[in-house]
C-alpha cells in the first residue's frame, strides 16, 4: 500500500506530537535498508515476546530447501488487549512478508508488512482475526 | 586464667531420676493461627516476605560445595540444605533427569538468574530477595525485588493465559484461610533453582499461602508438568515477614549489571 | 520501533469519526476546577472508597496522548477550541500513520498499526491543552541555570567520549537496553505505545504497575521519611500521602543516570493524582531541581481508564535486537576494514 | 603436626606427681584401680533435666587405638600403666638430633604441647579398641581392601607438596582428628567444651573450632545427598547415657580407612565428677567384616578453649609450597645446565 505523504495543514500549526520518548533503537542499524526482501512461507511459531515479537517462518528457497527465517514484529501486548492470543494465528498459516534483511547476514529480517494468503493484512488493528478494535 | 578449681555443687534435682525430658518428636499440632482480616474480610496477607532457606541454590537436599567462580571463594560457595522437596527427590522422567544434570554442569552459562532474567514461579518466592504482597479484592500483586519481577494474581474473571510468559498467568481464589494461586502459561526458560532443575511450557503450578503466625506464612507448592515429571510433586517452606522499621522493596534493576556479560564480546574493539 | 508506520486509509477514516462525534471527555481547560468540559457545570465527582477507606484509584489507566510536553513554537494560547484540538490530533495521527517510502530507512520497521501500536488504536487521553506543561505559562521547560547547562554539556561530552552509539550496548539508549523507559518516571510520561498502568491499593499502600517495563512503584502512605542520600534508584524513592481526594507523591533519591529533560540526581518530583471522573484521573507533576532550573515547573495530563490486562513486558529476556545491532555494526566495521585493506594494499 | 618434642628434665617430675592423684578410669568390668569404692556416682542434672555433661574435657591419652603386638592382656596393672605412660612420654620427649629432619621443628614442650604437661585421660586399658577382644581392627572386606589400595596408589602418585589439595587435611586446616566422630585424641589441644540446652547437646572441639550440635528430638537423618565432613548426628538419652548416631559422612576424611557409608554410634556416660566414659562403635560393612568398638576416657580439664583460627594463619602451608616450587625450579635449571647441548 503506497499513499502520498500527507499534506501538512498550515495555519492550525503543526501540532508536533509530544515526541513520545520512543524506546526504540534505529532498526536501520539492525536491518539493511539496501536489502529489501519478500518471503513466502508457513508459520512455525509466533514468539509473542517483548520488546518485539518474532515470527518463525519456514521458507522454501530457490532450490526447494526449507530454511527457517526469524521475522521481527511489534510488541504483542496491545494485541492481547484486543483479544489476540497464542492460538489466534494457527501454526502452518501461509504468510507473505515484505521487509528488510538483517545486517549480520543471518536468516533474520524485519517484517515491514505481514500479509495472509488471502491478501488480508495480518492483525491490522481492528481486523485482527478474533480481535476487534478497542475491545470494550 | 588461673586454674581455680570450680567445685561442682551438686544440683539437687527434683526430676525423678532417669526421666528424660527430650521434647516429643515434631511439634504438636498447634491450633491453626487465624490471621487478622483485611478490610474486605479476607485473611490479610499484606506485607514484605522472604524465604530464609537454600532452595534457590537447590530445591533438593544438597551438600555444601565450592563456588563456580573460583575468584569468589567462600563468598559464593554453596551452603548445604535439607531441601524443600517433599519426599526428597524430584520425580524426573529419565531424559529430563539427564537434561537436569547437563544444566547443572553448565550452570554458570545456562542459569537464567545469572543473566538477570525473570525468575519464574515458584523460584521468585524463594530468591534471596524480599517480595511484597499488595492485596486488594480484585487483584493481589506480588512484587519481587529481583529484577523487578511482578505477578498479578487475578482474583476475579479468570481467563486462560493469552500467551506464554516468564512469570506465568495467575488466577487466585480463597479457600478459607488459604490463598490458592493457579498458574499456567509459562515459557520453558526459567529454572527452579541454581542447580539446573527445569520444566517445560506445560508447567502448571498451584501455590497455597496460609498465615501460620503474625510473622510467618506457610507456602506450599504443587508442581505438575507431565512432559518433564512422572507425577506431580510438592515443595513447602515458611516465609518470614520483614519487620524492620521502614522495610521496603528496593530496586534491583540488574539488567545493567549483566550487559557486559551478555553483550561485551560485541563491543567495538579499539582500533589497534 | 521507530516512529514511522503505515496505516491504510480505512483506519484513518474511523479515527476522524471518533474525534468529531465524541465530545472531548476531559480537559482541564477551565484553569480553576478540573470540571468536565462539555460546558455544563456537572456536580463535582467524588470517587468511591477502597475497603480501607482510601479514595479508589484502582484499575487500568493510560496516559497515551497526542498533546506534547512543550507548547509548539507557533502556538501561543493555552487551550485549543475543541475543533482545533480535534484537527491537531488528526494531523499528528496522520503524520504517525504516514506511509513510509520503501527504500528509505524510515521504511525499515514493522508497521505499528498491524500490531495495534499506533495511538489511535487504543484508548488515549484527550485534552484541550496545547501542552502538558502548565507552569511556566508559556508551556515550555524554563531555561536552565548555568550549572544546569554545564551539566548537560558535560553529559553530552561524556556521551561522545564513549564513542559511537553502536560501539557497545552501554552507549545505546537506556530504553533500548531494557533498563527503564519513559512510562515509569517519575514523572510518568507517555511511552508512545503500551502506555498503560495498573493501580492497586492495599491498607497503607498505593501500587502503580507500569507496563513498559513491568516497573512497580510501591508508595507507602505511613509518612515514613525518605531514605538517606546513599540510596539511589533509577525510579527514585517515593513517599505518598492523601490530601483530601488527591494522592500526593514525593520522589527523591534518583540515581541521575536517566535524567528527566536534563535534571540532576537531586530532582524532587511531586505528583498529584486526583480522580476527576469515573474514567479519568488528573495527573499533575512538579519538577523541583534548583541546580538545573531556577524555578520549579509543572505539567498536567489526564489518565484515561482503559481495559487490561497488562501482559508481561519481559523486555531484556528477548532483546535480540541489541545483539543483532551490535553484530551488524561489527560486521560493517570488518567489511570496511577489509575494503580499506584491499584498496590501500601496499 | 610434628609429634617429636624436646622435654626438659623438670617436666618429667611433674609427670610422676600427677599420676597417683588422678582417678584412673574404671573400665566397666575392669578392676577399679585405685578408685575409692565409694557410693555409686549420681550424675547432676541440667536445669531442663538432662544428665549434666557440661564443662571442659580432654581425651588426651597415651593409650593407642590398637593393642601393641607384644601386649596380650586387656588391662595393665597400675604400675604397668605408669611404666607404659612413662615410656610413651619419654618417646614423645626424645631429644631430636640436630641436623636431622625431626629436629626441624619448634620444641613442643616449650609450648606445653606435649601430653604430659596437660591433664591426661588415663586408663589401664592396653588399647582403645575393646571389641574385637584382641584390641585390633577387624579384617577389611574385599571392598575395603580395594579402597585402601586405591588410596595408597593415589598417595604414591601425588606428591604431598604438589599442591595445597594434595596435603594432609590437618595441614590444610580443613579438619583434624579431634571432632571425628568418633572423637579421637588430636595429639595436643585435645580439648572439648560441652554445653547443653533444652533439646540439644553441643560439643565444641578446640582444633579446629568444630562444633557438633546434637538434636535430641528424634528427628530423622537427612537425605543421602547431605554429606558433611563430620556427618550428621542425632542424639537421645538412654538413662544417664547420651547415645549419638552419626551418618551422612562425605567420605573425604576416612577414619582409619572407613567409607562414606560409615555409621558411628557414640555413648557418653558421666562416671564421676571429672570423668566421662566415651565409647564408640563403628559399623561400615563396606570396609570391615564386622562392627568394632572402642572406649576412650574423657577427663575434666580447665578452659578456656581459645580460638584456633587455623586456616587464617596457615602461613606454613604457603611457605612449604613456595619452597617446593623453588626447589623444583632449581632442580630443573640444574638438569638443564648439566644436559646443555
Amino acid at each position: 500500500m503506497r499513499t502520498k505523504l500527507a499534506l501538512v495543514v498550515a495555519g492550525i500549526g503543526v501540532l508536533l506530537a509530544s515526541a513520545p520518548v520512543w524506546a526504540h533503537h534505529a532498526f536501520a542499524a539492525e536491518f539493511d535498508v539496501n536489502k529489501p526482501l519478500k518471503l513466502r512461507g508457513t508459520l512455525l511459531k509466533w514468539e509473542m515476546v517483548n520488546p518485539h515479537s518474532w515470527f518463525h517462518l519456514d521458507v522454501k528457497d530457490q532450490d526447494g530447501k526449507v530454511v527457517t527465517w526469524l521475522i521481527e514484529g511489534g510488541s504483542p501486548n496491545q494485541l492481547i488487549r484486543m483479544g489476540v492470543t497464542k492460538n489466534t494465528v494457527p501454526i502452518g498459516t501461509e504468510l507473505v512478508i515484505e521487509g528488510y534483511h538483517a545486517k549480520d547476514g543471518t536468516n533474520k529480517a524485519v517484517g515491514r508488512n505481514f500479509v495472509l494468503a488471502d491478501g488480508k493484512r495480518l492483525f491490522l488493528g481492528g481486523s485482527a482475526p478474533g480481535g476487534g478494535g478497542d475491545k470494550k | 586464667m588461673r586454674n581455680r578449681l570450680v567445685t561442682l555443687t551438686t544440683v539437687t534435682v527434683i526430676a525423678a531420676a532417669g526421666v528424660l525430658l527430650t521434647t516429643t518428636a515434631g511439634t504438636a499440632q498447634a491450633p491453626a493461627y487465624r490471621a487478622p482480616r483485611a478490610a474486605d474480610g479476607k485473611p490479610n496477607l499484606n506485607g514484605i516476605w522472604q524465604a530464609l532457606n537454600t532452595a534457590n541454590w537447590d530445591i533438593e537436599a544438597h551438600a555444601a560445595g565450592p563456588s563456580v567462580v573460583r575468584e569468589l571463594g567462600a563468598s559464593a560457595a554453596v551452603p548445604a540444605g535439607l531441601g524443600v522437596v517433599e519426599g526428597g527427590e524430584i520425580p524426573y522422567r529419565p531424559e529430563a533427569l539427564a537434561k537436569k544434570k547437563e544444566n547443572y554442569t553448565n550452570r554458570l552459562k545456562l542459569d537464567p538468574e545469572i543473566k538477570c532474567y525473570l525468575p519464574g514461579v515458584p523460584r521468585s518466592t524463594y530468591m534471596p530477595f524480599p517480595f511484597q504482597i499488595i492485596q486488594s479484592q480484585q487483584h493481589i500483586m506480588m512484587v519481587h525485588e529481583f529484577a523487578g519481577a511482578v505477578r498479578t494474581i487475578y482474583m476475579e474473571n479468570h481467563v486462560e493465559a493469552p500467551a506464554d510468559s516468564w512469570m506465568g498467568w495467575s488466577n487466585g481464589r480463597w479457600e478459607g484461610e488459604t490463598l490458592v494461586v493457579d498458574t499456567k502459561g509459562f515459557n520453558d526458560l526459567s529454572w527452579f533453582d541454581r542447580a539446573g532443575n527445569h520444566h517445560s511450557e506445560a508447567l502448571h503450578v498451584i501455590e497455597r499461602f496460609t498465615a501460620r503466625s503474625p510473622e510467618t506464612l506457610m507456602y506450599e507448592v504443587t508442581i505438575e508438568d507431565p512432559k518433564v515429571f512422572t507425577r506431580p510433586w510438592k515443595m513447602s517452606m515458611p516465609l518470614y515477614r520483614r519487620v524492620e522499621r521502614n522495610a521496603q522493596i528496593m530496586e534491583f534493576r540488574c539488567v545493567e549489571f549483566v550487559e557486559d556479560l551478555i553483550y561485551g564480546h560485541l563491543r567495538k574493539q579499539p582500533s589497534k | 520501533m521507530n516512529h514511522r508506520f503505515r496505516v491504510p486509509a480505512r483506519v484513518l477514516a474511523t479515527l476522524t469519526l471518533i474525534v468529531v462525534l465524541v465530545s472531548i471527555p476531559v480537559a482541564g481547560q477551565a484553569p480553576s476546577t478540573a470540571s468536565r468540559t462539555n460546558g455544563t457545570a456537572a456536580k463535582p465527582y467524588t470517587p468511591s472508597r477502597t475497603p480501607d477507606g482510601q479514595p479508589d484509584l484502582q484499575g487500568f489507566w493510560t496516559n497515551s496522548t497526542y498533546t506534547p510536553l512543550e507548547r509548539p513554537k507557533d502556538v501561543t494560547k493555552e487551550y485549543y477550541t475543541p475543533e482545533e484540538a480535534a484537527a491537531a490530533i488528526k494531523l499528528v495521527a496522520e503524520r504517525e500513520n504516514e506511509q513510509t517510502e520503501p527504500g528509505t530507512t524510515a521504511d525499515v520497521h514493522y508497521d505499528f498499526s498491524q500490531f495495534g501500536l499506533d495511538r489511535s488504536q487504543s484508548t488515549f487521553t484527550q485534552s484541550l491543552r496545547t501542552s502538558l506543561i502548565v507552569d511556566p505559562p508559556e508551556g515550555r521547560i524554563p531555561s536552565m541555570t548555568a550549572e544546569g547547562e554545564k551539566r548537560v554539556a558535560d553529559r553530552a561530552a561524556a556521551r561522545k567520549a564513549l564513542g559511537g552509539q553502536y560501539d557497545s550496548v552501554q552507549n545505546m539508549p537506556i530504553g533500548s537496553r531494557c533498563i527503564v523507559m519513559a512510562g515509569a518516571g517519575p514523572p510518568m510520561m507517555n511511552a508512545g505505545y503500551n502506555a498503560n498502568y495498573q493501580i492497586v491499593q492495599a491498607a497503607g499502600y498505593v501500587m502503580i504497575l507500569t507496563e513498559m517495563i513491568h516497573d512497580v512503584r510501591i508508595i507507602p502512605l505511613d509518612g515514613r521519611p525518605q531514605p538517606p542520600p546513599g540510596v539511589r534508584q533509577w525510579t527514585g524513592v517515593s513517599r505518598g500521602r492523601w490530601e483530601g481526594q488527591t494522592l500526593v507523591v514525593e520522589t527523591t533519591n534518583f540515581n541521575g543516570k536517566n535524567p528527566f529533560r536534563g535534571a540532576s540526581e537531586n530532582m524532587r518530583v511531586t505528583e498529584r493524582f486526583t480522580r476527576t471522573a469515573e474514567d479519568t484521573i488528573l495527573y499533575k507533576f512538579t519538577i523541583d531541581d534548583p541546580s538545573t532550573w531556577a524555578k520549579p515547573w509543572s505539567a498536567e495530563m489526564p489518565m484515561a481508564r482503559t481495559q487490561g490486562p497488562i501482559f508481561e513486558f519481559a523486555c531484556h529476556e528477548t532483546n535480540y535486537g541489541i545483539a543483532n545491532i551490535l553484530a551488524g555494526a561489527r560486521a560493517d566495521e570488518k567489511r570496511a576494514a577489509e575494503a580499506a585493506a584491499k584498496t590501500g594494499s601496499k | 603436626m610434628k609429634h617429636r618434642c624436646l622435654v626438659s628434665a623438670g617436666a618429667a617430675i611433674v609427670f610422676v606427681a600427677a599420676w597417683p592423684t588422678a582417678v584412673p578410669l574404671a573400665g566397666q568390668g575392669a578392676p577399679a584401680a585405685g578408685a575409692s569404692a565409694g557410693r555409686a556416682y549420681t550424675v547432676p542434672r541440667t536445669p531442663d533435666g538432662q544428665p549434666d555433661l557440661q564443662g571442659f574435657w580432654t581425651n588426651s591419652t597415651y593409650t593407642p587405638l590398637e593393642r601393641p603386638d607384644k601386649v596380650t592382656k586387656e588391662f595393665y596393672t597400675p604400675q604397668e600403666a605408669l611404666e607404659a605412660e612413662k615410656q610413651a612420654a619419654a618417646r614423645e620427649s626424645e631429644q631430636t638430633a640436630p641436623g636431622t629432619v625431626a629436629d626441624v621443628h619448634y620444641d613442643f614442650s616449650q609450648f606445653a604441647l606435649d601430653r604430659s604437661q596437660a591433664p591426661l585421660a588415663r586408663s589401664l586399658r592396653t588399647s582403645l579398641i575393646v571389641d574385637p577382644p584382641n584390641g585390633k581392627l577387624p579384617a577389611l572386606t574385599p571392598l575395603g581392601q580395594k579402597r585402601a589400595a586405591e588410596r595408597e596408589e593415589v598417595s604414591k602418585r601425588i606428591g604431598r607438596w604438589d599442591s595445597a589439595e594434595s596435603n594432609q587435611l590437618d595441614d590444610r586446616c580443613i579438619i583434624m582428628r579431634g571432632p571425628g566422630p568418633p572423637m579421637m585424641d588430636a595429639g595436643y589441644n585435645s580439648n572439648y567444651q560441652i554445653v547443653q540446652a533444652p533439646g540439644y547437646v553441643m560439643i565444641l572441639t578446640e582444633m579446629i573450632h568444630d562444633v557438633r550440635i546434637i538434636p535430641l528430638d528424634g528427628r530423622p537423618q537427612p537425605h543421602g545427598n547431605v554429606r558433611q565432613w563430620m556427618g550428621v548426628s542425632r542424639g537421645r538419652w538412654e538413662g544417664d547415657t547420651l547415645v549419638v548416631e552419626t551418618t551422612n559422612f562425605n567420605g573425604k576424611n576416612p577414619f582409619v580407612g572407613s567409607s562414606e557409608q560409615m555409621r558411628v554410634t557414640e555413648r557418653l556416660t558421666r562416671v564421676s565428677n571429672d570423668a566421662i566414659r566415651y565409647q564408640f562403635t563403628i559399623e561400615d560393612p563396606g570396609t570391615w567384616v564386622r562392627p568394632w568398638s572402642a572406649e576412650a576416657p574423657m577427663m575434666k580439664t580447665e578452659g578456656p578453649i581459645f580460638e584456633h583460627a587455623c586456616h587464617e594463619g596457615n602461613y606454613g602451608l604457603y611457605n612449604t609450597l613456595v619452597g617446593a616450587r623453588l626447589e623444583e625450579k632449581k632442580a630443573a635449571e640444574g638438569a638443564a645446565k648439566k644436559g646443555s647441548k
